[in-house]
């Protein structure tokens, strides 16, 4: 039984140099990347909250919130 | 003895109380309401090389800080007593350890056995206060009770009684 | 007392609680005595690594609000020049006594010299004002060093006690003043709201009001090139702006900082113009001369850096010869040769073998100035 | 749980930084203003000081009280700021150039006189502002800019060099695992005397490219597979041990940092009057 909750994740384009590693390490596969490296959330709904994209983003870019 | 600006130069190896000399007598000076700078040319080696200090009191300003004209030289080393030989006036004494120094026999050259003295009172770092009462007494640049109250406020009892003997018998016996 | 001593009283007067030094002939007994005193003032005494981590303590422990200062002597008066232009730039207030030997290198470490003058205003790279005082007396070690923290905090710039082997260890007398007569000056505190504070900013003064780490106000300090925000830029403007404006505060201000003594009479045939020890034996020169019934005075720049320039232009306009007398092969005259649109002949007279220059050598000198002078005047009639 | 968030701590206003794509550097201060965060410090009680290169920028994007130094000398200039307000959080952010070899004298003191502060050094083995030349940390054999046949040199360990020294506290991680990157220097902020967090730290630019190691990505896959919990490192053999690195607490002591012992020294001296 996962509890199941819903994640905004909001990555900031400016701030973005696209390194892809919120995609690569990305536990739950969330994250797909464009053709020019720009990350794609394109699975949020496997999303556990574990902030690891946020904690591992060099830039500064993504910002999680949970939606109760 | 009011005008008169005194140079006095201690000259010897370092570890021999040159610089402290020095120092007691300036204060003695300032004691007496004169004015007094003293300086040190010293080497690297802390013990043993070769040091000197320069003491100058007036009743005037002093300006230049250095003895160009000394009125007493002393030598306890050879290499002091070559140092100044040369350059001294003819009045200038040069006040020297006959046991360590060989003399040139000038005619203002005064000899003592400050080694064999100060052996014989039994402390060797009294041989400041020994040079210092054969240097007032050549040199009147203070009163003798003057250094002897430097030397109260700046020493401890145990060593004060020698300290004093040694002036004493540097005073006594130099003429 | 010693002028190396002395130092250390000016210091703690000023209101100095932080040291950080590294020992060296012939300044040592200045981080010997703030060792013994600090601890008595509730301030930190710190002996570090080498001269390079010494400069840079005392100017973190000065932005974090004590007055800071260390001593030294010329090798590691080199090793200090690049935070010494950090403190310049970043604008932090600090006192830093070198008591100057001969050189270059390790050289004739126990023996006097003016050899730094120059390093004192030229060794840290890139254009930067400097204060520098030179204290030619036991007293004068006290006073100025009081005064040199006095100018650092008003001005918020390194000031540079500029002694030598001699002064730093002669004893002579010192009166100390009641504390409540002395002039201490404490650094401006910003009247600023917190919020969008700004530590660079500056009025009409040019004189930014940074406060200490640990108040209200958030404080960037920088040694890369900055805005008011203390923050990095790099923008031309910005650079320009801020070396400029370094420059102002000091130039806009020299009738403050700038002091001279004048020995002798008020005009006189030869001039000589001396810092420090050397204008000891400049004083006896010119008493020797009044009693031989020559016309000699003395400029003494307290105030070495910035230059006395509109003294020394005094002197050059009303002497017929000047001399200019110095432990080192000619430093502070080439500032008097370049204020020189007058063509009085200026002598240069060195000393660089670890003695002072005599009132004997400097008298022979004033012959042969006068000597020439004669000369020049016969020729021309 | 602080109330305060990460954001607190950066200019937010300066972002987005100067650092390459993929470069540790950003995670490295990401997880320093999370720790400051949940420490529920305010920025005005901490100072960042820094040195020169990549991570010596770190202030450029930081709120905090600040001092951007000369090179090599922040542990120096950090020692004044905490001696002159003991109050004070006082953090040195410093690279393999600035900690352990320009400033390498000022590291071994800084770590022997157990100055209470803390210094987190980002290690990516090369001086990556200048161009990618090799560093005291830079492995032997290492292809950099002033090495193209490698380095004839081998490199400081630098938790080992602090332990050498005297520091209190040592741990080591990397912009891997940047969980423990976070508490480990929450921690070290915490833990009294001088604390040293090493973060090896990817350079994708040069050192990376120089090494075998062409992307980012698999210079961090490099990071995640080296990194050994030290408590496993222990169990290894020599042998094997040599094939990767121990991350995590190496070090705890309590000894007493300077500041108090200076004082437990001195106490007393304070009566003494000024001399007349």
């Amino acid at each position: 039984m996962s509890q199941v909750i819903n994640v905004v994740i909001l990555i900031d384009p400016i701030r973005c140099k696209k390194c892809g590693l919120c995609q690569a390490f990305c536990p739950q596969k969330v994250y797909t990347l464009a053709k020019d490296g720009t990350p794609l959330v394109t699975s949020p709904e496997k999303c556990t909250n574990c902030r690891l994209c946020d904690l591992r983003c060099p830039d500064f870019a993504i910002t999680l919130e949970v939606l109760t | 003895m009011a005008e008169k600006t005194w140079q006095i130069v201690l000259a010897g190896t370092g570890g021999q109380g040159l610089v402290l000399g020095g120092v007691t007598l300036a204060k003695a000076a300032v004691l007496e309401g004169k004015n007094a700078v003293q300086t040190q040319t010293y080497g690297i080696q802390s013990r043993g090389g070769y040091s000197q200090s320069e003491v100058i009191i007036s009743d005037e300003d002093i300006y230049f800080p250095k003895c160009d004209r000394p009125d007493l030289v002393l030598a306890l080393s050879q290499q002091g007593y070559d140092r100044y030989r040369g350059i001294v006036s003819d009045e200038c004494i040069i006040l020297y350890d006959q046991d360590t120094v060989k003399n040139n026999n000038r005619l203002h050259d005064i000899g003592y056995p400050f080694s064999a003295k100060i052996m014989d009172l039994g402390n060797e770092k009294a041989i400041n206060s020994l040079f210092l009462g054969s240097v007032l007494k050549l040199c009147p640049v203070v009163a003798k009770k003057s250094l002897a109250k430097v030397l109260e406020n700046s020493l401890p009892a145990k060593i004060l009684v020698v300290n004093l003997k040694a002036l004493d018998l540097g005073y006594e016996e130099i003429s | 007392m010693q002028g190396n001593e002395a130092c250390v009283y000016g210091a703690l007067d000023a209101g100095a609680r932080f040291y950080g030094g590294y020992p060296i002939t012939p300044s040592s007994e200045i981080a010997e005595l703030s060792a013994e005193l600090l601890p008595q003032f509730d301030g930190v005494f710190l002996q570090m690594e080498d001269e390079i981590g010494s400069i840079a303590t005392i100017i973190g422990a000065s932005a974090a609000g004590k007055k800071s200062y260390t001593a030294t002597s010329g090798p590691g008066f080199s090793l200090m020049q690049e935070n010494l232009g950090m403190a310049i730039y970043a604008e932090v207030p600090i006192v830093l006594i070198n008591i100057q030997r001969n050189g270059p290198s390790t050289a004739l470490a126990t023996r006097p010299a003016q050899g730094d003058v120059m390093q004192a205003r030229w060794g840290t790279h890139g254009d930067h004002p400097i204060i520098v005082l030179c204290p030619d007396s036991v007293q004068e070690c006290y006073d100025l060093t009081i005064r040199a923290f006095n100018l650092a905090e008003k001005y918020r710039i390194p000031v540079i006690l500029l002694g030598d082997e001699v002064i730093g260890h002669m004893r002579e007398s010192l009166t100390i003043p009641e504390l409540d007569k002395l002039e201490i000056i404490n650094r401006k505190m910003p009247s600023e709201p917190v919020e969008g504070f700004k530590p660079y900013k500056t009025e009409q003064d040019d004189i930014p009001a940074i406060p200490p780490y640990g108040t209200e106000y958030i404080v960037h300090i920088s040694s890369s090139c900055h805005d008011e925000s203390g923050y990095s830029h790099n923008a031309p403007q910005t650079a320009d702006n801020l070396v400029r404006r370094l420059h102002r505060k000091i130039e806009n201000n020299k009738a403050d900082i700038v002091q001279v003594e004048w020995f002798g009479p008020i005009d006189a045939e030869v001039s000589i113009i001396a810092l420090g020890v050397v204008s000891r034996s400049a004083k006896q020169a010119v008493i020797d001369a009044q009693k031989k019934g020559l016309s000699v005075n003395l400029l003494r720049l307290i105030t070495q850096w910035p230059f006395a320039d509109d003294e020394v232009r005094e002197v050059l306009k009303k002497a017929k010869a000047v001399i200019v007398p110095e432990l080192n092969l000619g430093q502070a005259v080439q500032e008097v040769e370049r204020l020189n649109s007058f063509n009085t002949p200026v002598y240069s007279l060195s000393r660089i073998d670890g003695e002072i220059i005599t009132p004997t050598q400097i008298a022979e000198k004033i012959e042969e100035a006068l000597y020439k002078c004669q000369r020049d005047f016969t020729k021309s009639i | 749980m602080s109330a305060r968030l990460y954001q607190e701590y950066l200019e937010n206003g300066k972002l987005p930084h100067m650092w390459c794509p993929g470069c540790g550097d950003g995670i490295i201060l990401r997880a320093y203003t999370e720790a400051l965060a949940e420490l529920d410090l305010a920025p005005k009680d901490v100072v960042s000081v820094t040195g020169i290169g990549c991570w010596g920028k770190a202030d450029d994007y930081l709120s905090t009280q600040a001092f951007h130094g000369t090179h090599g000398r922040a542990l120096a200039f950090a020692t004044g700021i905490k001696l002159g307000n003991p109050d004070l959080t006082v953090v040195t952010l410093m690279g393999d150039g600035d900690a352990v070899t320009i400033g390498g004298n000022h590291f071994i003191h800084a770590a022997r006189r157990n100055i209470d502060l803390t210094a987190i050094v980002a290690n990516n083995y090369n001086y990556g502002m200048t161009g990618g030349q090799y560093s005291a940390t830079t492995p032997l054999d290492s292809k950099t800019t002033t090495s193209r046949k490698g380095t004839a040199e081998p490199g400081f360990d630098v938790c080992l060099l602090a332990e050498a020294a005297g520091a209190n506290f040592i741990a080591r991680t990397t912009t891997y695992h940047v969980g423990a990157l976070k508490n480990l220097i929450k921690e070290a902020i915490t833990h009294k005397g001088f604390s040293l967090v090493e973060v090896i730290s990817p350079c994708t630019t040069y050192f990376g490219r120089f090494n075998g190691q062409p992307s980012t990505l698999s210079m961090f896959n490099l990071l995640k597979d080296k990194a050994i919990p030290i408590q496993k490192y222990r169990e290894m053999s020599v042998q094997e041990q040599e094939k990767y690195f121990a991350i995590g607490t190496l070090i705890k002591r309590e000894r007493p940092d300077f500041y108090t012992t200076y004082r437990r020294i001195n106490s007393g001296s304070e009566t003494a009057g000024r001399k007349e």
